[in-house]
C-alpha cells in the first residue's frame, strides 16, 4: 500500500515539475485535472485513513469528480472561449521554473526534515510533495503572465494544502461536510473566477495580467 | 435556532435571483428587517445553534453580527436609491449578493468551528465578487480580479493554518471537538510550535482579507471600483469577519500561553498597515480610494489596540464599532459625490459644502468622526489605545501609532478639504436625495449616541470578549 | 458651578438659535449676540462666588460605564474663564454688523454656532478635572474653531490655512494625548489626582509632551507655524476669540500640568523660559518684517505668548530656586499678561477687522490716514497699540512690569540663573523696544499721513455694533494701566491654588503696585498740565495749515510716503540669520529702463525650515515608496509570500 | 523742599548745558560761537510764535510734542539732583522711567509718520531701530545696578547705603558702565557721531528731521524735552563719577554741576573731534556698548560670589 501511495505522489510531483515548463494552455488544464485526481486519492492509501465509511466512499467519489473533471473541465472552456493565444507567456522562462521546482523539492526536504521531530512519521514524501505543490503553486502565479495560469496556481496551491491538511491531521477532526463545504468553495471560486475572467475578456480583448495593472498609485 | 441569522439571507438572497426586480427590492428590505430582528433575538438569547458543533453564539461575534446587521440596513435603504440613480442593469444580481453576502457574513459570526469559519469566509469574497463588478468596466473587472485571487490565495493560506492548528491538537494526542470553545479549553496543552505556524498563516490569511499590510493591496482597487453600497459593506461589514477569524485565534494564543508572541504580530501588522495607508493616502488623487487606505489605516489601528491588550483591547473593540459606522457612512456620502460629480477624482470635485450641503456635512462629520474627534467614539478609542500602550510601556509602537495618525490625519484633511470646499463648476450631474442622505446620518448619529451614550448591554458584551485576552477597561 | 452650566446653556443656545432662525437675517445675529452675551454675563457672575471662597464643588458625571466627566473650578480656572467671558461677548456683539452678507445667512448661523461651541468648549477646557474631560474639550475646541478659521472657504489662502490649522491641532492633541497616556500607565485612573507621584524623569517627559501639544496652541516658536495664517484667514472677530483667548488654553494647560506635575526641578522653567524668549523676539521681528495686518498682529500675538512665558519660566525657576518673590511675581505677571494680551489684542485684532472691512484690503501699504475717515476705530487702535507696546499708563506695561521685577529678583540667583534671568531682561527690552517699533509702523502707516490708495482715501467710520466692543476693551485697557491693583490682585488670586508657590500673603506687592499706578497718574498729571500749558502758549496765536514740508520738493504725493517695508527693513536685516530675506529686483537695464520693481519678502525660519527639512524629505520618502501599490497582482502575491517566508524565519 | 529747589533749578538750568556744548565746539574750532543763552532766546522766541499745521496731519501730530516733553519731564522727578533727594522714588521706578521715555519716543515717531513726508518716515525708522538697541544696553545696566545695589530705583543707585560709586567694590565694573551710558548718551539725544543736529542734508538726520514739520510752541516744547533728556542722561553718568564726599549739600551740589559742566564739555569735544558714522555703522556702536555693559553684568558673577 505504502509504495502505491507513494507512487501517487511521485506523480503528483511529476506533474508538479511538468506545470512548471509546460508552455501550452491546454496541457497545463489537463495536468491540473490529473493532478486533481491523484491530490483526492492520496487519503485513500494512507494507513490512518483506513477505515473509510460510506459516506467517506462518496465523499471521494464527489471529490475526484470536482477536482478531477469540473474544475478542469471549467478551465477547458474557459482556456478556449477566453484564451486566443494558448501560450503559457512566462514571466519567468521555463527553464528557470524548472530550475525553480528542483529547488522547491529541495526547501520542502529540508523544511520536512526539520519538523520531522515534532510531527508523527512516515509521512514525509507526502510533506515533501505537499510543500512543493504548495509553492510551485504560487511561484505559478507570480511568474504567468496569464490570467488562467494564475487559476491553475490558485488551485495548485489549494492541491498542496489539502496534501498537507491529509498528511498532518487525523481524520477524525474534519468531517465530510465540512471537507465538502472546503470543496465547494473552491468550485464556486474558480467557476466566479471563470465569470470574472470571461467578463475581462470581453472587455479586454485578452486576458494578458499586463494589461490588469491600471489601478495603481 | 441560530443558524436562521444567516440561512434567512441566503435563502432570500437565493430567491432574490429568480423574482422579479420590484419585489427584489422590497425582499432587500424585508431580509434587512427579518436579519436585524434575528439578531436582537441572537443577543437576547432567544437563538440556541442546531449544530453546536459548528456554529455558537460567542460575544465577539454577537458584536460584529449586530453591527453587520444594523449597517446593513441603512446600506440597503441607501442601495435602493443608489439603484435607481444609477440604472443598473443586473439589479436581481445585486440584491441576491448583497443578501447573500449578509448571510455568509453572519455565518462567519456565528462559526464556532474554524473549517466552517473558512468556508463562511472564503464564500464572503465569492458572493460579494459580483457586487464589484455589478457594472462591468474595465476598472471594475480589474478590481474583481484582483480581490477574488488575492483573497482566495490569502484564504487558502489560512486553511493551512487551520490545519495546523488541529495539528498542534493531534501532535499532543488530544482528543476534542475541534471548535474555538473547546480549543480554548484545552489551549494550555497544545503544542506551542504548531499552534505558533497556524497563527501566522491565519493571520496572513484573514489578515489579507482584513486588509492589514503588505497583503491589503486588493482592498483600494476593491473598495473604490464597487458601487458606494458594496463599498460600504465591504469596508463597514466584511472587514470585521475577517478580523474576527484573527481575533479567535489570538484568542486561543493568548489562553495557551502564548499571547505575547501573537500580539507582536498583531502590532507590527497594525504599524505596517498604518504607515502604508499613510503613505497612499497623502496626495490620493482617488477619494474612494482614500477612504480605502483609511480603512486599512483603521484596521492597523485595531489590530494594535489588540496586539496592546487591557485597556487598548477595550479601545480597539469600540473602534471596530464605531469605524463601521462612520466609514460606511463615508462611503456612502461618497457614492452621493460620485453621483454628483460623475467622478472619482478628487480634482474633478469641490465645493461640497455649497453644491450638496446634506452631503458635506455627513461627509465631513465622516471625516471628523475617522480622525478621532468628539463627539464621535473613535475619540475614545484611539485615547484609550494610546493610553493602553502606554500602560504596557509599549513606547515605539505608540511613537510608530502616533505619527502614522498624524499622517493619515494630514493627507486625508487635505483631500477631504479640497472635495468640500475648493472651488468646482455649478454642474451637478444628480442631486442630493433624502433617502441617499438619511441612511449615512443614521449611521453617524448612531456612533455620536453611542459615544454619548452606551448601553449596558453592549458595554458587558465588549467586556465580556475582551474578558478573555485579560482586557478590562481598569487596565 | 450650576450657575455656571447654566451660562454655558444660554451660550450653547446662542448657537443653535441661529440654525433656527436664519432665514431672518437680523433676528439671528441678534438672538446669537444677545444669548452669547447674556451667558457670559451668566458666566462673570458665577465667577463671583468661587472669588471669594474654594469654590464650588467638583461637579461628575458618568459616562461610557467607566468615564466619569469631571469639572471643577480652582483659581487658576476662574482667572482663565475671566478673558473668555469678557472677549467673547464683545466678539459677538462685533460680528453683529461685521458679517453683514444677507445672502450667506446660512453660513453665519453656522458660524455662531461654532463661536457659541469655542465658548462652551473653552469654558470646559479650563474647567476640565480629568484627563479624559480634558481632551474631550480639547478637541471639541479644536475642531470648532477650525471651522470658524475656514469661514471664508472660497478663498484658496484661507484653506490652505485651515489646512495648517487642523494639522496643527491635531498633532498637538496627538502630543498631549500621548502624555496623557503616560500619566495614565503610571496613576492608572483618569483623574488629574497623584500627577506628583510620577518618578522625575516621567515628569519631565510629560512636561515636554505637553509642552509640544500646548505650545502648538499656544503658538510657541517653531511651533507658531499655523497662527500667522489662521489668524488672518478667519473673520475679524474670530481671529479676535482665537487670538485673544483660545490660544491662551495653551498657556492655561501649561500652567495647569505644571501644577498638576508638581515638578520643581530647574529645567522646566529653563526650557519654558528659553521658548518664550525666542517666541518673543523672533515673534516681534517677524511682525515687523510682515505688511499684511492681520498677519502681523497674528506674529504679535507669538510675541505676547513669549512674554507670557518668560514670565511663567522666571516663576518656575523662581520655585526650583525657593525664590518666593520671584516665583509669585514671575506667574503673576505671566497671568496678567494673559488678561492683557486678550483684551488689547482682540482689540486691535477687531479694529484691523474694521479697516479690513472699509477698505478691502490688508496690506499695510495701500492703507494711510484712516484716522481722519474712521476716527474711532484709529484711537482705539492707538490705544492698543501702546498698550501691546508695553509702554504706560496702559495695561501691557502692568504686566510686563510685574514680569520685570520677577527677573530683577532672579539676578541674586547664583549661576546659570542668573544668567537666564539677565537674558530675560534683556529679551523683555528688546521685545519692548520693537513691539514699539512695530506699532508706530502700523499706526503710522496705516492710520496716520495720507490715503496710500482710493479704497483707503473713501473709508469711514464702521457701525455702532463693532465701535462699542473697541470703545469698551480700549476703557479697560486705560483702566488696568491706572487703576491696576484689582486686576493684580486677580492675578495673585490666580495663583491662590499653585501649591508649590506657597501661600500668598495678602496685600503682596501692593505697595509695589500703588506706586506704579503713582507713576501712571503722575504722568497723566503732568501730561493734562502740558496739554494746558501748550493751550495757555497757543492762546491768541494764528493757527494755519498748509502742505507737509517737502525739504525742498514742491511736489509731493501721497507715494512717496515712507512704507511699512521701508520703515521696518533695517531692523529686520539686524536679525538676519534669524531672518530670511528674499529680494527680487528686476534691476535697471537699457539706457531708456523701462518699467522695474522690487520686492522684499521676509519669512518666517520656522516656516522654511519645516518645509524644508522635514516635509520635502518626507514627502519625497513616502513617494518612493509608491511603488507599493504597482498595480501588478503578481508582485501583490510575492507580499503574500514574502511576508510568510519572513514570518516563519523571523518567529 | 530742597528737592524742590533743586529740581526747579535743574530745569531752569536745563537749556543752558547745551550752550556749553556750543561753546565748547567753538571754541575746539576756534570760533566765537553762538551765547550761551543761546537756547533761552530760541525757546522765548518759539513760543512767541503760532504755528502751521500740515492738512495731512491729525491730532496725533499735536499731541506728539506734549507727550514726548511729558515723557522727558518725568524722569527728572525720580533721579537725585545735586545731592538732594529726589521728589518721588520707588521701588522699581527706573523701569518705569524708561518706558514712560518709551512712550514719548513712541509719540514723537507718530507724530513725524502723521506729517506723511518720506523723509521724517525714514527718521521715524532710524529712531525706532536705534533706541531699541539703546534699550538693551540701559536694560544692561540695570542688571549690573542690581547686582551691585540690590535696587532697582534712581534714589538707592546713587543715594542709598549699597549705592554705586566708583569708590565701592565694584568700582571697576563701573568704568564699562561710564563708558556705555555716555555712548548711549550720544545715541538717545542724537549727537555726533550717530546723528549730527548741525546737518543740513535731511536724509542723514535722525530726531531732527522728525520735527521738520513742528513749529512755535510745539517745537519750543520739544526743545525742551529734549535738553530734559539730555539733562538726565548726564546726570546720571555725573553720579557715577562724582566722589562720595562727606560734606554739606552746598558742597555736593557745585561738586555736582561741575562734573556735569565736564560731561557737557566731553560731549562737546567728542562732537568736535568725531565725524558722524555712517547709517550702518551706528547699530555696531550701541551694540558694543551694550557688550562693555553686559560683559560688565557677567564679571559682577565672581565679584558676588
Amino acid at each position: 500500500m505504502i509504495n502505491l501511495s507513494d507512487a501517487i505522489l511521485v506523480l503528483i510531483l511529476l506533474s508538479v515539475l511538468i506545470s512548471l515548463e509546460s508552455n501550452r494552455m491546454m496541457t497545463l488544464v489537463k495536468i491540473m485535472g490529473l493532478q486533481g485526481v491523484m491530490v483526492s486519492l492520496v487519503p485513500l492509501f494512507l494507513e490512518q485513513h483506513q477505515a473509510i465509511g460510506s459516506g467517506g466512499i462518496i465523499f471521494f467519489q464527489i471529490m475526484i469528480l470536482i477536482k478531477g473533471l469540473l474544475i478542469p473541465g471549467l478551465l477547458y472552456f474557459a482556456v478556449q472561449r477566453v484564451a486566443i493565444k494558448r501560450e503559457v507567456e512566462p514571466l519567468i522562462g521555463y527553464h528557470a521554473s524548472l530550475f525553480f521546482g528542483l529547488i522547491m523539492i529541495l526547501v520542502s526536504l529540508f523544511i520536512t526534515e526539520k519538523l520531522q521531530l515534532t510531527l508523527p512519521g512516515g509521512h514525509s514524501l507526502l510533506l515533501i510533495t505537499a510543500i512543493t505543490t504548495l509553492g510551485a503553486g504560487l511561484f505559478l502565479m507570480m511568474s504567468r503572465t496569464k490570467a488562467i495560469t494564475q487559476v491553475i496556481g490558485y488551485l495548485m496551491l489549494e492541491n498542496g494544502i489539502y496534501l498537507i491538511g491529509t498528511a498532518l491531521t487525523k481524520q477524525s477532526h474534519t468531517r465530510y461536510v465540512v471537507e465538502f463545504g472546503v470543496l465547494l468553495d473552491v468550485l464556486v471560486g474558480v467557476m466566479i473566477m471563470g465569470i470574472i475572467l470571461n467578463n475581462i475578456n470581453r472587455a479586454f480583448d485578452d486576458v494578458d495580467t499586463a494589461l490588469l495593472g491600471r489601478l495603481k498609485d | 435556532m441560530l443558524e436562521f441569522v444567516f440561512l434567512l439571507p441566503i435563502v432570500m438572497g437565493g430567491a432574490a435571483f429568480f423574482l422579479p426586480v420590484s419585489l427584489g427590492r422590497g425582499i432587500l428590505i424585508v431580509a434587512a428587517l427579518l436579519h436585524l430582528q434575528l439578531t436582537v433575538m441572537g443577543w437576547l438569547g432567544k437563538l440556541d445553534p442546531y449544530f453546536p458543533d459548528y456554529f455558537s453564539s460567542s460575544p465577539e461575534g454577537l458584536l460584529v453580527l449586530l453591527v453587520t446587521s444594523f449597517i446593513f440596513l441603512f446600506i440597503s435603504i441607501y442601495a435602493i436609491s443608489y439603484m435607481n440613480e444609477t440604472e443598473m442593469q443586473s439589479e436581481h444580481i445585486f440584491i441576491s449578493c448583497m443578501l447573500l453576502f449578509l448571510g455568509t457574513m453572519s455565518m462567519v459570526t456565528l462559526a464556532d468551528h474554524p473549517i466552517v469559519l473558512w468556508i463562511a469566509i472564503e464564500a464572503t469574497t465569492l458572493v460579494s465578487a459580483p457586487l464589484i463588478f455589478i457594472n462591468r468596466s474595465k476598472e471594475a473587472l480589474e478590481a474583481t480580479w484582483k480581490y477574488v485571487l488575492i483573497c482566495s490565495v490569502g484564504i487558502a493560506l489560512a486553511l493551512l493554518g487551520c490545519f495546523f492548528i488541529t495539528l498542534a491538537m493531534d501532535i499532543k494526542e488530544i482528543d476534542a471537538p475541534l471548535t474555538f470553545s473547546s480549543l480554548n479549553a484545552v489551549a494550555g496543552q497544545l503544542d506551542p510550535i504548531w499552534l505558533k505556524a497556524g497563527f501566522i498563516f491565519i493571520m496572513i490569511g484573514f489578515g489579507t482579507k482584513m486588509g492589514l499590510a503588505p497583503m491589503h493591496t486588493w482592498l483600494p482597487d476593491a473598495h473604490s471600483q464597487a458601487p458606494s453600497p458594496a463599498s460600504a459593506l465591504l469596508s463597514g461589514a466584511l472587514l470585521n469577519c475577517a478580523f474576527l477569524g484573527i481575533y479567535k485565534v489570538h484568542v486561543l494564543m493568548h489562553v495557551a500561553g502564548l499571547g505575547a508572541y501573537s500580539s507582536n504580530i498583531l502590532i507590527g501588522f497594525g504599524l505596517v498597515s498604518m504607515f502604508v495607508a499613510g503613505i497612499f493616502i497623502l496626495n490620493q488623487p482617488d477619494y474612494k480610494r482614500l477612504l480605502a487606505y483609511s480603512s486599512v489605516e483603521n484596521m492597523g489601528v485595531i489590530a494594535i489596540g489588540v496586539g496592546i491588550g487591557g485597556i487598548a483591547l477595550y479601545g480597539a473593540i469600540l473602534h471596530l464599532i464605531h469605524h463601521s459606522l462612520i466609514k460606511s457612512s463615508l462611503f456612502l456620502s461618497a457614492g452621493n459625490i460620485l453621483l454628483g460629480f460623475g467622478s472619482r477624482l478628487v480634482k474633478k470635485t469641490g465645493n461640497l459644502a455649497r453644491l450638496f450641503p446634506k452631503t458635506f456635512v455627513a461627509f465631513f462629520a465622516g471625516f471628523a468622526g475617522v480622525s478621532g474627534f468628539p463627539p464621535f467614539g473613535i475619540f475614545i478609542s484611539e485615547l484609550l489605545i494610546i493610553m493602553g500602550a502606554f500602560q504596557r510601556g509599549r513606547f515605539v509602537v505608540l511613537a510608530g501609532f502616533i505619527f502614522c495618525l498624524t499622517l493619515v490625519f494630514a493627507g486625508a484633511a487635505r483631500i477631504v478639504m479640497r472635495i468640500s470646499f475648493a472651488n468646482a463648476g455649478e454642474d451637478v450631474l444628480v442631486e442630493e436625495r433624502m433617502l441617499r442622505i438619511i441612511p449615512s446620518y443614521v449611521l453617524l448619529l448612531t456612533s455620536i449616541g453611542l459615544f454619548l451614550w452606551m448601553p449596558e448591554t453592549i458595554f458587558e458584551v465588549i467586556i465580556d470578549t475582551i474578558k478573555v485576552l485579560g482586557g478590562s477597561v481598569n487596565g | 458651578m450650576d450657575t455656571l452650566f447654566y451660562a454655558l446653556a444660554v451660550i450653547l443656545a446662542g448657537g443653535i438659535l441661529p440654525l433656527l432662525l436664519y432665514r431672518q437675517f437680523k433676528v439671528m445675529k441678534a438672538a446669537a449676540v444677545i444669548a452669547t452675551v447674556v451667558g457670559s454675563m451668566l458666566g462673570l457672575m458665577a465667577l463671583t462666588p468661587a472669588l471669594q471662597d474654594t469654590g464650588p464643588p467638583t461637579t461628575t458625571w458618568a459616562w461610557q460605564q467607566f468615564l466619569t466627566l469631571t469639572f471643577s473650578i480652582d483659581s487658576l480656572s476662574v482667572f482663565f474663564l475671566v478673558p473668555i467671558f469678557l472677549i467673547c461677548p464683545l466678539a459677538a456683539l462685533y460680528g453683529f454688523h461685521y458679517m453683514d452678507k444677507s445672502e450667506e445667512a446660512w453660513r453665519i448661523a453656522v458660524n455662531y454656532c461654532c463661536l457659541s461651541l469655542l465658548i462652551v468648549s473653552m469654558v470646559l477646557v479650563v474647567c476640565a478635572d480629568s484627563l479624559i474631560t480634558f481632551a474631550l474639550a480639547w478637541e471639541v475646541m479644536s475642531l470648532t474653531s477650525y471651522f470658524l478659521v475656514v469661514h471664508e472657504f472660497h478663498k484658496k489662502e484661507t484653506r490652505a490655512a485651515g489646512y495648517l490649522y487642523f494639522v496643527f491641532a491635531q498633532a498637538g492633541a496627538m502630543c498631549i494625548f500621548a502624555a496623557f497616556g503616560l500619566i495614565y500607565s503610571v496613576t492608572g485612573s483618569f483623574s488629574f489626582d497623584g500627577l506628583d507621584q510620577l518618578s522625575s524623569p516621567l515628569k519631565l517627559a510629560v512636561f515636554i509632551l505637553t509642552l509640544l501639544g500646548f505650545g502648538s496652541k499656544a503658538g510657541i516658536f517653531p511651533l507658531h507655524i499655523w497662527l500667522p495664517h489662521a489668524h488672518p484667514a478667519a473673520p475679524s472677530h474670530i481671529s479676535a476669540v482665537m487670538s485673544g483667548v483660545m490660544i491662551k488654553m495653551g498657556i492655561y494647560g501649561i500652567f495647569r500640568f505644571y501644577t498638576l506635575l508638581g515638578d520643581t526641578s530647574m529645567l522646566p522653567g529653563q526650557i519654558i523660559l528659553a521658548v518664550g524668549m525666542a517666541s518673543g523676539v523672533l515673534g516681534v521681528v517677524y511682525a515687523l518684517g510682515k505688511h499684511d495686518i492681520k498677519r502681523l498682529l497674528a506674529y504679535h500675538s507669538v510675541e505676547n505668548i513669549g512674554i507670557i512665558l518668560i514670565g511663567a519660566g522666571l516663576g518656575m525657576i523662581g520655585v526650583a530656586t525657593g525664590n518666593a518673590t520671584m516665583a509669585i511675581f514671575g506667574f503673576a505677571g505671566s497671568l496678567l499678561h494673559v488678561l492683557n494680551h486678550s483684551i488689547f489684542k482682540s482689540l486691535l485684532f477687531m479694529g484691523a477687522g474694521a479697516v479690513l472691512q472699509k477698505t478691502r484690503t490688508r496690506h499695510v501699504d495701500e492703507l494711510g490716514g484712516l484716522i481722519k475717515r474712521m476716527p474711532t476705530t484709529g484711537r482705539t487702535f492707538l490705544v492698543g497699540s501702546i498698550s501691546i507696546s508695553g509702554l504706560p499708563p496702559f495695561n501691557g506695561f502692568i504686566s510686563e512690569f510685574l514680569i520685570y521685577f520677577a527677573a530683577f529678583q532672579g539676578l541674586t540667583l547664583p549661576g546659570i540663573s542668573f544668567l537666564f534671568a539677565s537674558l530675560a531682561i534683556i529679551s523683555l527690552a528688546v521685545i519692548g523696544g520693537l513691539a514699539a517699533a512695530c506699532f508706530t509702523k502700523v499706526v503710522g502707516i496705516v492710520f496716520l499721513g495720507e490715503p496710500r490708495s482710493e479704497a483707503a482715501a473713501r473709508a469711514s467710520e464702521v457701525q455702532a455694533s463693532m465701535t462699542l466692543p473697541l470703545l469698551l476693551l480700549a476703557v479697560l485697557c486705560l483702566v488696568i494701566g491706572i487703576f491696576p491693583a484689582p486686576f493684580v490682585e486677580l492675578a495673585f488670586f490666580g495663583l491662590r491654588d499653585m501649591a508649590m508657590i506657597g501661600a500668598i500673603e495678602p496685600g503682596t506687592g501692593q505697595v509695589l503696585i500703588s506706586n506704579l499706578a503713582f507713576a501712571a497718574r503722575l504722568f497723566l498729571g503732568i501730561l493734562l498740565g502740558v496739554t494746558l500749558l501748550r493751550r495757555v502758549l497757543y492762546a491768541g496765536k494764528e493757527i494755519a495749515s498748509g502742505p507737509t514740508w517737502g525739504c525742498g520738493f514742491t511736489q509731493p504725493n501721497v507715494r512717496m510716503q515712507y512704507t511699512g517695508t521701508s520703515y521696518a527693513m533695517s531692523i529686520v536685516e539686524f536679525f538676519q540669520p534669524f531672518v530670511s530675506i528674499r529680494t527680487v529686483y528686476s534691476g535697471i537695464r537699457r539706457i531708456f529702463p523701462g518699467a522695474t520693481t522690487y520686492e522684499t519678502r521676509v519669512d518666517d525660519i520656522a516656516e522654511i525650515g519645516m518645509h524644508r527639512y522635514l516635509l520635502q524629505p518626507l514627502v519625497k520618502i513616502l513617494d518612493r515608496l509608491r511603488w507599493i501599490q504597482h498595480g501588478h497582482i503578481q508582485l501583490y502575491i510575492g507580499y503574500i509570500v514574502l511576508t510568510i517566508v519572513v514570518l516563519l524565519l523571523v518567529f | 523742599m530742597e528737592s524742590l529747589l533743586s529740581f526747579m533749578l535743574a530745569l531752569l538750568l536745563a537749556p543752558l548745558f547745551p550752550g556749553i556744548i556750543n561753546r565748547t565746539k567753538a571754541f575746539v574750532a576756534g570760533k566765537q560761537g553762538p551765547p550761551l543763552l543761546m537756547k533761552y532766546y530760541t525757546l522765548a522766541k518759539l513760543c512767541r510764535k503760532g504755528s502751521v499745521y500740515s492738512t495731512s496731519s491729525s491730532f496725533v501730530f499735536k499731541m506728539g510734542p506734549t507727550v514726548s516733553f511729558t515723557a522727558a519731564l518725568m524722569p527728572l522727578l525720580f533721579i537725585p539732583l545735586a545731592g538732594t533727594a529726589p521728589l518721588f522714588s520707588f521701588h522699581g521706578d527706573v523701569i518705569v522711567l524708561f518706558y514712560i521715555m518709551g512712550i514719548g519716543r513712541f509719540f514723537t515717531i507718530a507724530a513725524a509718520l502723521d506729517t506723511a513726508s518720506p523723509f521724517e518716515g525714514m527718521g521715524a525708522a532710524r529712531e525706532a531701530f536705534f533706541s531699541t538697541l539703546a534699550e538693551a544696553t540701559i536694560f544692561a545696566v540695570l542688571i549690573l545696578f542690581y547686582r551691585v545695589s540690590g535696587s532697582l530705583s534712581l534714589a538707592d543707585y546713587f543715594h542709598g547705603e549699597n549705592a554705586v560709586s566708583l569708590a565701592g567694590p565694584t568700582g571697576a565694573l563701573l568704568l564699562f558702565v561710564i563708558v556705555a551710558m555716555f555712548m548711549v548718551l550720544l545715541t538717545e539725544n542724537s549727537r555726533v557721531p550717530v546723528d549730527d543736529p548741525q546737518t543740513h542734508l535731511e536724509l542723514t538726520m535722525i530726531h531732527e528731521v522728525m520735527i521738520l514739520d513742528h513749529s512755535g510752541p510745539d517745537l519750543a516744547l520739544i526743545e525742551l524735552g529734549a535738553f530734559f533728556k539730555l539733562l538726565f542722561y548726564s546726570v546720571f553718568i555725573t553720579h557715577l563719577l562724582q566722589p562720595p564726599v562727606p560734606a554739606g549739600i552746598l558742597v555736593n551740589g557745585l561738586l555736582f554741576y561741575g562734573i556735569l559742566t565736564l560731561v557737557y564739555v566731553a560731549v562737546g569735544v567728542t562732537e568736535s573731534t568725531m565725524a558722524r558714522f555712517k547709517m550702518n555703522l551706528v547699530p555696531k556702536y550701541i551694540l558694543t556698548s551694550f557688550t562693555l555693559v553686559f560683559f560688565a553684568a557677567i564679571l559682577t558673577m565672581g565679584f558676588m560670589q
